[in-house]
C-alpha cells in the first residue's frame, strides 16, 4: 500500500536523524495494554501500539503430555494475520510470515521458562493443561513483533486455571490460581534503515526497513532471538542491538508489568 | 437440565424482561487500516468489522462486468467461546459467511462498482450467543464507514424460544437450554427480512411472535448504528479542522 | 449456463402469473423415490425431481458419543455438490453452496427430532452408531435443497441397523431393525421470482429467483428454516410462505410416505 | 479364509461358469446437464459418467495449443462401499483416475480440438469389484454420447484367480478371497490393450489365459455398449418428432 | 524441457533399431545401489541409474495393526517428486504421477509377499512393526519407476529392526535382527517408442515415449503389472514384454541381488 | 538429563575441542537436471541444494518488474531424522525456508534478473544438528554453480551452549542436552550477518563468543565451499575437452 515515494520521504527524514512523526530512534509508539479483555478466554490482553491492534486470548483445555515430558504441560503460540487488518492479509493457512511470528513469539515464552509447566501437570503422563496463545492481529500498523511479544506475555499473566468438572473437562466458570509465572520476556525488535537502528517503526516507516534483529529479554539475560529482512548486521551492530533491547526491556517491564 | 424454571414471573436469569434486550455499544471506524470499520457489542458479545473496497478483484474470471462481487468472512477468534475453535473456516462458519453475504449484498448498490470486489471480514472476538447478528451489525456499520453506497443500514438481532416463552435476545444460559433460535436481518426502511434462520419445533404463531420481537430489537439496533456513524463523522469532522 | 435472455423471458412469464413449463406455481415436477438403490448403504434413495437426480445414502459405523449425549448416537449430514452433476460444479473441498445445502437439511432431520437417537446407543459413553448421510447429486436440474431434504428422509426411513460382529465391527451382512424415525420432516423452498412466490422451479426458473425461503416441517410445526438468496420477504410474505410448506409437506407425506 | 472351496466342480459360488460374466445393463443420456453421459451396471457394481466439453480451459497455463486437455476423476460415492468412503479423492483414487485417463486419451481423436478440455467424471453408485472397469465402460459411453470422436469404444473387463483358478468377472466373495485381479481395458477394433493392471502372483500362462478371458468378456461389453448408444439414438430421434 | 526437435530426433534413430547413446533396446544405463546411506533409516539406499537419482529410505514406528490382521506388520509406500529433482516437478501435495509411482512400487512389494509380516507384530492385536518406505527422487533423469522399485528393495533388504525402549518407542541406538525378507521383486518397464519395446529410457527417450508396461517380478512369477501411457500393446507385446522382464528381472537379481 | 558431564577438560563427547568443527565436503553440481546445484556434509548432516532459474514466474500477480522473486523450501527427508517426518511443509520448515531466503536474497544481484523468479529447494537427506546451515552451505554453492550473480558467497554456521561452556557445530548428543543453539549465516567479505537465531538463556557476553566462534568456523566452510566450486569448474572444463 505505500508508494515508493513514501518509502523515499521516510528514507531521506530518517538519514537524517529524525523520524517522520519526530520520535526519537528508540522511542515506542504509545503503547496501551488492556487485559481481562476476552471472558471466556483464560486470559487475554487487547494491545494497543499506535494504531497497531492486536488482540491476544489464551485458552486452556486438558490433553495428554509429551512423551519426554511427562510431567509438563504443553504450550502453542499461533499467529493469524487475517484479512481484517490488513489489505496485505489474505484468508488462507497460515503464510510465512504468520509462522514466523508466532514462532518468535513461542519461542521468547518457551526458552524464557516464562510459564511453571510442571504446575501445568494434572496427572503424570496422563493428563496436563494444553495452554493455547493465539494471536489475533485486528489492525497492522506497524512492528507486529513487538505488540504480539507484549501482549502474548500480558496475556499469560492474566490467565487463571480453569477448575475441573465431573466428566473431566475444564470448568472456566470456577476458574481459580493464576498460572505460575517466573519470568516477564519481553521483546523488542531492532529495525535498520538506511544504516540507522530504529524501534517500533509504524506502517510508513516499516516500508523502508532493510532489517531486523529480534530480541527477546528477561532480566539482564537473552532469550530468544531472530534476524530477518535482507540488510546484514555486522557482529557490533548485533552486540549494539543487544544493549538496546535490553534496555528496552527493562524499560517496558518496569513500566506496564510492575 | 435443571428441574428449576429459567423465567419466572417473566424475569429471565440476568434479570431481564421477556422483550429486553441486553445493553450494547456501537463504533465506527476502530481498523485503520481498512477503508471502512465497525464495532458491536451486545452484552458479551463482541464483534468487529473491517471493509476493504471497491477493489481490484482476482482471480480475474471471478470479475462480473455488470456488478461488484462481495467477498465475506465471518470469522470467530479462536479464545471467544468457552472451548478453543482451530483457526481456518469450518462448516459453521463457511455457512454463516453465506448468509450473512446474501443479507449484505441486499442491500448495497452492487451495479455502482462493476468489475470490482467489496471485502467485508469480520471477526468475533467474545462469543455470547447472536455473533452472526452481532457481526452483521458491525459490518453494516463498517460498509457505511466505507462510504459503499447501501439501500438501507442492515440491522439484525435474535428471538428465541425458551421454556415455551418467546423471548427477545437469547444469552447465556438461556442460549445453552433454549428450544429455538431464530436470528434474523431486517431493513427498517424496506420493511424487509434479508436473513432469517431457525432451528428448534416452533408453531407459526409462536414464529409470528419471535418476528415481531426480533423486528422490534432490530429498531433498537438501528438507531444505535446511526449514532455510531454520526459520531465517526463528527469526530471525522474535528480531525480535519 | 443460462443467459440473460433466457432469464428475463422468465420473468416475463411468471410476471403473467404462468410458469414455463405450464404448473402452477405451487406445484412440483413429478417426484420418484426409488429406496434401497444402493445395496451396500444401510439405507438409501434416488429421487427423480423433474431432470434434477440426488442418490442419497445412509451408512452407519461405531464410534464414541459426544461427550454430552454419552446414550446418543451422531447424526452426520454431508453434500457433495461433485462436477458430474452440473458444469458449475468444480472438483475440491465443499464450496458454501455444498455446506448450506448440507447444514439446511442436517437441521431439518436433527431439530424434528425426526430420528430416535437413544436408540443408537450400544454402550453408554463408549460405544453408539455414528450415522452419516451422504448426499450425492447426480444432475442438478434445480431445486436441489428440496431433492435433497426428501432424499435425506427417504434415505433414512430405509435404513437397517446392521449387525455386529464379534470383532467389533458392523455386519452389513446382517442388517436388524430400522431406525426408529417418529417424525418426517418434509423440506420445501418458497423462491420469489419478480415478487411471485413459486415451487420447485427448474433449471431455467432457478436463474431467474431472486431470494428463497426453505422451511422444513413436520405435522403441524416448523422445525427449521433458512433464508438465501438477496431479494428480502417481508414478514407478511414469510408468514404465507410457512402456510404453502406446512400444507405443501403434508401433501407430500400424505402421498409419498403414507 | 474358510476351509471350504468357493469353486465346485467349475461353478462358482454364484452360480455362475468359470468364463461366465455377470449380467449387466448399459444406458447413455442419464445426467441431463452433461454433454454426455453413460450408465454401466455389472452385476452389482454401477457406474455413471458425464462428460463436459469441449470447453474453455482454466487455469490458461494448462492450455495445449495442438490438443485437447483431458481431465478424469473416478470417485466412489461415499456409501457405495460397506465401509464408508471419505469424500474427497484419496492415493486409491488418484491412480485411478490417471490409468483411466490415460485409457480414455488413447481413442480421442484428441487434435481435433486444440486448446480445449475435454472433462470426464466418474461416479461409482455401488461396489462389487471391477469398478475401475465398470467406470471406463460408463465414460466410454458419455464420450460417444457427447460426440466426442473416437476410434473406437473403450471396453473394460477384469479377470481374476481364486483358489488357482483363472475366472471371468471376479466379484462378490471371489474379491475378498482371491489372489489376483487382473482389470483391463481393450479397443476391439484395434486388438489393443489401453489398461492393464495386475496384482497378485502369477505365472505367463495363468496371465495369458486371464488375458484372454477378460478380452473375450470385452468384447461382450462392447455389443453392449453400442446397443446403448443406438437406444439413446433412437430415442433422441423420436423425442426431436 | 525436451523440444519436439529432440523427440523427433530420439524417434528417428530409434526407428532404425539404435539408441542415442548406443545402448542396446533392452541394456539399462549404469545402475549402483549404495546401501546405508542414512544413518538415521533403519534401511537406505542411494540408487544412481545413469543420471537418475533415488534415494529411499526405510523408517519404523510402532503403531496398531490393521483390524483384519491382527498379526501383521503394516507397510506404506510413499514418493515425493519434489521440485529439486526437476523443473517439472512442483511443491505441494502428492500429484497423480507420484502416487502412481508409489502405489506401483508399493504393489511390488506388498503383492510378492516379500516382507514377512507376521515377523513385525509385537503385540498381537495392539502393536505391530509400521514401516514406511519413502522414495526420494534427487535428480529425474528418466526411468524413474525401475530406480524407485530396485531402490525399495534394496533399502527393505539394509532395514534393520529397532530394540524397543522401556517407555515403548522405538531405540534406533539399538537396531538388531534385519527385516525378514524372503523375495526380490524387481520392477522392470518395458517403454514403447515408435513401436519398438525398449527398456530405460534416458531422459531425452522419455520424450519419446508413446506408452509403456511395468512388470515385477520374482523368480519366474509376475507379482504386479501397470500399464501407462497412452499407446496400445497387442495382447501379443504384454506377453513378449513379460519375458523381457523376468530376464530382467532375474539379471538385475544375480548382480545386485547376490 | 545425566549427572556425568558431557564436556570433561575441555574435550566433547566425540572428542572435539571446544572451537573444533565436524569433518566436512562440499561438492558443486550434484543434479543434473537443476542449473546449480551443491552437496554440503557436516559430520552426519548432509543436504543437497539444487537452483532452477532465473525462469518465468508463474503465477503472474508475483512478477516484479525491477528485480528477480525468490523461491525457497527447505525440506527434510522423511527419513532423514530418528522419528519419521510427514511429507510436506510444516511451521519448523516454513519458518527455515523463510530466514534461509531472507539470507540468500541479501547476497543475489536481484536486480539484473527483474520479473523472473530464482528457485531454490534444499533437502536436508541426514539430520544431526544445524541442517539449516548446511542447507544454506549447500544453497551457496548451488546459486554459485548456476551462474547466479552474487555480492560473496553464504556461509553458515552454529555455536551452542552446553553445559554452560560456549562451543562451535554443536551435534550429536550435545544438540539433545544443549542450553543454546545460536546458528548464524555470515558473508565473509562484508563481515555480515545475514541470519541469526538463538533460542536458550545467555548473556551478552557468551552470545558475543558464540558468534565469534561461529564466524571463525563460516570462515573454514567458504574455503571449502570455493574449493567445491574450483573442482567444478575444473571438471567442467575437462568435460568439455
Amino acid at each position: 500500500m505505500m508508494t515508493e515515494i513514501d518509502k523515499e520521504y521516510v528514507r531521506t527524514i530518517i538519514k537524517g536523524d529524525k523520524r517522520p512523526d519526530g520520535r526519537g530512534f528508540e522511542e515506542f509508539r504509545n503503547l496501551k495494554i488492556e487485559q481481562g479483555y476476552v471472558k471466556n478466554a483464560e486470559g487475554s490482553a487487547m494491545v494497543t501500539l499506535g494504531k497497531t491492534k492486536i488482540l491476544v486470548g489464551v485458552k486452556m483445555s486438558i490433553g495428554e503430555p509429551y512423551p519426554d515430558s511427562p510431567d509438563k504441560g504443553v504450550l502453542m503460540v499461533n499467529a493469524e494475520l487475517g484479512p481484517v487488518a490488513s489489505p496485505d492479509f489474505e484468508s488462507g493457512p497460515p503464510r510465512p510470515q504468520a509462522v514466523e511470528l508466532a514462532r518468535v513469539v513461542d519461542r521468547g515464552v518457551r526458552e524464557s521458562k516464562s510459564i511453571n509447566m510442571e504446575k501445568l501437570c494434572i496427572e503424570k503422563g496422563e493428563k496436563v493443561w494444553l495452554v493455547a496463545v493465539d494471536i489475533h492481529i485486528l489492525n497492522d500498523y506497524g512492528n507486529l513483533i513487538d505488540a504480539a511479544g507484549i501482549g502474548a506475555i500480558a496475556a499469560i499473566l492474566d490467565a487463571k486455571i480453569p477448575g475441573i468438572k465431573e466428566d473431566g473437562t475444564p470448568d472456566i466458570e470456577n476458574r481459580k490460581e493464576k498460572l505460575d509465572v517466573t519470568q516477564i520476556p519481553i521483546t523488542c525488535t531492532i529495525y535498520k534503515i538506511t544504516g540507522k537502528m530504529v524501534l517500533d517503526p509504524d506502517l510508513k516507516e516499516e516500508s523502508a526497513v532493510d532489517g531486523r534483529l529480534t530480541v527477546t529479554t528477561i532480566d539482564g539475560s537473552i532469550c530468544a532471538m531472530q534476524k530477518g529482512g535482507v540488510c546484514g548486521f555486522t557482529p557490533e551492530e548485533v552486540y549494539k542491538a543487544i544493549d538496546i533491547s535490553i534496555k528496552k526491556g527493562n524499560e517496558i517491564r518496569k513500566k506496564y508489568f510492575k | 437440565m435443571s428441574e428449576e424454571k429459567l423465567i419466572k414471573n417473566d424475569i429471565r436469569p440476568d434479570g431481564r424482561k421477556l422483550d429486553e434486550m441486553r445493553e450494547m455499544e456501537a463504533r465506527a471506524g476502530v481498523i485503520d487500516r481498512a477503508d471502512g470499520s465497525g464495532y458491536f457489542r451486545l452484552g458479551n458479545t463482541i464483534a468487529v468489522a473491517a471493509v476493504y473496497g471497491p477493489k481490484e478483484l482476482h482471480p480475474k474470471h471471478l470479475v462480473d462486468p455488470v456488478k461488484a462481487y462481495v467477498k465475506c468472512r465471518y470469522n470467530m477468534a479462536p479464545f471467544s467461546t468457552s472451548d478453543r475453535i482451530r483457526p481456518g473456516p469450518n462448516r459453521r462458519s463457511t455457512e454463516i459467511s453465506k448468509v450473512i453475504k446474501d443479507a449484505l449484498s441486499s442491500v448495497i448498490f452492487l451495479k455502482e462498482y462493476p468489475e470490482t470486489s467489496i471485502e467485508i471480514f469480520i471477526e468475533i472476538l467474545q462469543a455470547d450467543a447472536s455473533t452472526r447478528c452481532v457481526g452483521l451489525n458491525a459490518a453494516s456499520i463498517a460498509l457505511a464507514d466505507a462510504g459503499i453506497p447501501m439501500k438501507d443500514l442492515v440491522t439484525s438481532c435474535a428471538a428465541g424460544k425458551v421454556e415455551g416463552t418467546m423471548i427477545l435476545d437469547v444469552a447465556g444460559i438461556e442460549d445453552c437450554e433454549g428450544e429455538v433460535d431464530l436470528p434474523i436481518a431486517y431493513v427498517p426502511r424496506k420493511n424487509e427480512i434479508y436473513l432469517l434462520q431457525m432451528d428448534g419445533i416452533i408453531n407459526k404463531d409462536e414464529l409470528k411472535k419471535g418476528i415481531e420481537m426480533a423486528i422490534k430489537g432490530c429498531k433498537v439496533i438501528y438507531e444505535k448504528q446511526k449514532e455510531a456513524l454520526k459520531n465517526r463523522y463528527a469526530k471525522k469532522g474535528v480531525d480535519k479542522k
